[in-house]
């Protein structure tokens, strides 16, 4: 799945570039949208990711404050792999992070977590 | 059993403030019970009424929007250290109760 | 078989605890109070007794506005006439306890050499219900509650002094107490500490959490949540069930060492409860 | 605030209650409770149905005392004191909840403007208070928003 999304975005840069002009990537594009749409949805749901709970989000209401604004996230991790790690598990990095290990814990599935590193990553 | 209400009213500068608490769940009937997934009927006061000497100082209307074990103050020109008035409520379920209490 | 069990798991977790041996309460207790002066050199230590409303203005304003006509008060009312009525022997709550049960709300939970065990003042409430022949109280909210929070009330300003008796099994419940307090849980994977000893003042989400320190002092509390009273073991199992932990027996040996570890962190602080929370 | 809490609260306990009254409710100035403004759907049918009249006039001599952010929506202290004379009741509507009327204080002639009582906001909204003095209607409104919790539970 996570190769999937990968190929996608790619996809979508492509058409980024090209526009309106080849309609067969036109689809592709609407994927991808929706899975960032999809990516903020669970980055937003309380039961699911719930980011607002410690970080601040560009256009999230009352967010918390126990973690680092998530701002300027390809600047910080300029590998994507890096993110998606830190939300499947937090730990690895610092066994003592209030971040919960979202993937090692069954928190969120593969799937959903590769949804929200897409999204985030556009933060 | 203790009375589901207190009331306290004090008199200052010629000016008394009577505060009431109310053990009441204040039920809207929008809420649906977290077990059954059913609606629980609305139960709440609609009606809170302050008498001082016979006479109504005030009339309180509400609606399920107040909250559960509902708090109300109020102040009326008048009422001195010694003297009564009376708090009385009556709710959608015909439930009411009133509390005589001397003013500090 | 079961219990023999638990006592090994009990002695190996011990065992594992590189404190164990030179742990010393009253030097940790001095540190966790060193951490919050530091956190928040402007808050005065007596006023930790108000929880998150020490460090909280805004909040601070509408608990004040609640304080002003408390939603415990009528539960305080119901507690003393509960607390006052016979049972059906004739006896009362106030044979049970020293001084009549007034004004002995800081020295629980102790550590109770006979059963070797943290007993906590609720614990006492219902054995002394059984042994005057009555049946025992739910643990968590109602009747046990009020009485709890007529207890306190009479207790207020009175100082929390727990002690930890010279006995290896008092220290070993403190330590376990400590360790449950330091273990992160759960599926969010969150220890009490995390939130309340690391976090304080900050915001999760809206919720601004409460300082550990005085934490117990408030106890037992009107939550409006809840929109009644509650133990402070409810209030370890709601807090357990919103990390996604399964929350352990009320009055289990889990909690009434937490409770004991807890409380004797805030050894100092006057009784100020019950309390009104949001 | 615990000491003057203390102070407060053994006071009541001692002095408290003397003594119940006749179960029977005191005489009702009116007869039945305002269904129709208590069942509108918006803050104009809500007064149209409560007083005749939706037309306000924003008035300084209203303040309202309500959190900036309600730690908890179910229970929202609300304070309104007025200045003026001749008050003839005081409404608290939260705009955006289902039923906007939340309560409505009417008062004899010896009314003394304020009212402080707790109420439930399901969401963010503006909090009103309308004044009623002779035919007039005089309003002040305060942003209160409604806390969202952290634990998603």
């Amino acid at each position: 799945m996570q190769i999937a999304v990968r190929a996608l975005t790619a996809a979508s840069a492509l058409a980024l570039v090209l526009g309106g002009f080849i309609p067969s990537l036109a689809s592709a594009a609407d994927t991808n949208a929706s899975v960032l749409e999809e990516g903020k949805k669970l980055a937003f749901d309380r039961k699911k990711g719930n980011c607002l709970a410690c970080h601040h989000v560009a256009d999230g209401i009352s967010p918390g404050n126990i973690g680092p604004p998530l701002l300027s996230m390809q600047a910080r991790f300029p590998d994507k792999a890096t993110l998606r790690e830190q939300v499947y598990d937090a730990t690895t990095k610092n066994p003592n992070t209030m971040m919960p290990p979202f993937g090692k814990h069954g928190v969120l599935n593969a799937e959903e977590i590769d949804k929200i590193v897409e999204y985030i990553y556009t933060l | 059993m203790a009375k589901g209400m207190r009331v306290q009213a004090k008199s200052k500068n010629g000016v008394t403030q009577v505060k009431a608490l109310i053990n009441h769940p204040m039920e809207t009937g929008n809420r649906k019970d977290k077990k059954t997934g059913k609606l629980i009927p609305a139960h709440f006061i609609e009606e809170v009424t302050c008498e001082y000497k016979g006479e109504q100082v005030m009339l309180a209307e509400w609606s399920g929007g107040v909250s559960k074990n509902p708090y109300m103050a109020f102040k009326f020109n008048g009422g001195s250290a010694d003297e009564m008035v009376k708090v009385g409520w009556k709710d959608n379920q015909g439930g009411n109760d009133t509390l005589d209490v001397k003013i500090k | 078989m079961k219990k023999t069990i638990a006592l090994v798991l009990g002695f190996s977790l011990l065992a594992s605890l590189p404190l164990t041996a030179t742990a010393d309460p009253e030097a940790e207790r001095e540190a966790f109070v060193n951490h919050f002066k530091k956190k928040f050199p402007n808050i005065a230590l007596e006023d930790y007794v108000n929880g998150v409303y020490a460090l909280d203005a805004g909040a601070r304003e509408q608990w004040e506005a609640i304080e002003e006509f408390p939603p415990y008060e009528i539960d305080v009312e119901e507690g003393q006439q509960l607390f006052e009525t016979p049972f059906a022997n004739g006896k009362s709550y106030a044979d049970c306890f020293e001084n009549g049960g007034i004004a002995i709300r800081q020295n629980y939970p102790y550590f109770d050499a006979k059963s070797g065990q943290v007993k906590t003042l609720e614990q006492e409430i219902n054995e002394c219900r059984k042994n005057n022949g009555e049946k025992p109280l739910k643990w968590k909210k109602g009747e046990i509650a009020k009485i709890s929070s007529y207890m306190a009330y009479t207790s207020r300003d009175k100082i929390f002094d727990i002690k930890i008796p010279d006995d290896p099994r008092a220290l070993a419940a403190y330590e376990q107490g400590k360790q449950f307090f330091y273990a992160k849980r759960g599926q969010l994977n969150f220890a009490c500490a995390d939130c309340h000893v690391y976090s304080p003042g900050m915001n999760l989400r809206t919720d601004i959490l409460s300082p550990a320190l005085g934490q117990v002092t408030h106890f037992p509390v009107y939550r409006s949540k809840w929109g009644e009273m509650g133990t402070m073991h409810r209030r370890y199992a709601g807090c357990n069930k919103q990390v996604r932990a399964k929350p352990f027996k009320a009055q289990g040996e889990e909690y009434r060492n937490l409770e004991y570890f807890h409380t004797y962190m805030s050894n100092g602080l006057p009784v100020n409860g019950p309390g009104a929370r949001k | 605030m615990s000491m003057k809490r203390r102070h407060f609260i053994k006071n009541t306990l001692v002095g408290g209650a003397v003594a119940a009254g006749a179960v029977a409710m005191p005489q009702l100035a009116i007869a039945e409770w305002n269904k129709a403004a208590f069942e509108a759907k918006s803050v104009d049918d809500a007064l149209n149905a409560l007083v005749g009249a939706s037309g306000m006039e924003d008035s300084a001599e209203i303040k309202i005392k309500a959190p900036d952010i309600a730690e908890n929506g179910a229970v929202v202290p609300i304070q309104v004191t007025t200045s003026m004379k001749g008050v003839e009741s005081i409404a608290i509507i939260a705009e955006k909840n289902p039923v906007p009327l939340v309560a409505n204080f009417k008062f004899g002639a010896n009314g003394a403007g304020f009212v402080s009582t707790r109420i439930k906001m399901g969401k963010t909204s503006h909090v009103l208070a309308v004044v009623k003095v002779g035919d007039k209607l005089y309003s002040a409104k305060k942003e209160v928003k409604v806390t969202i919790g952290g634990c998603g539970g």
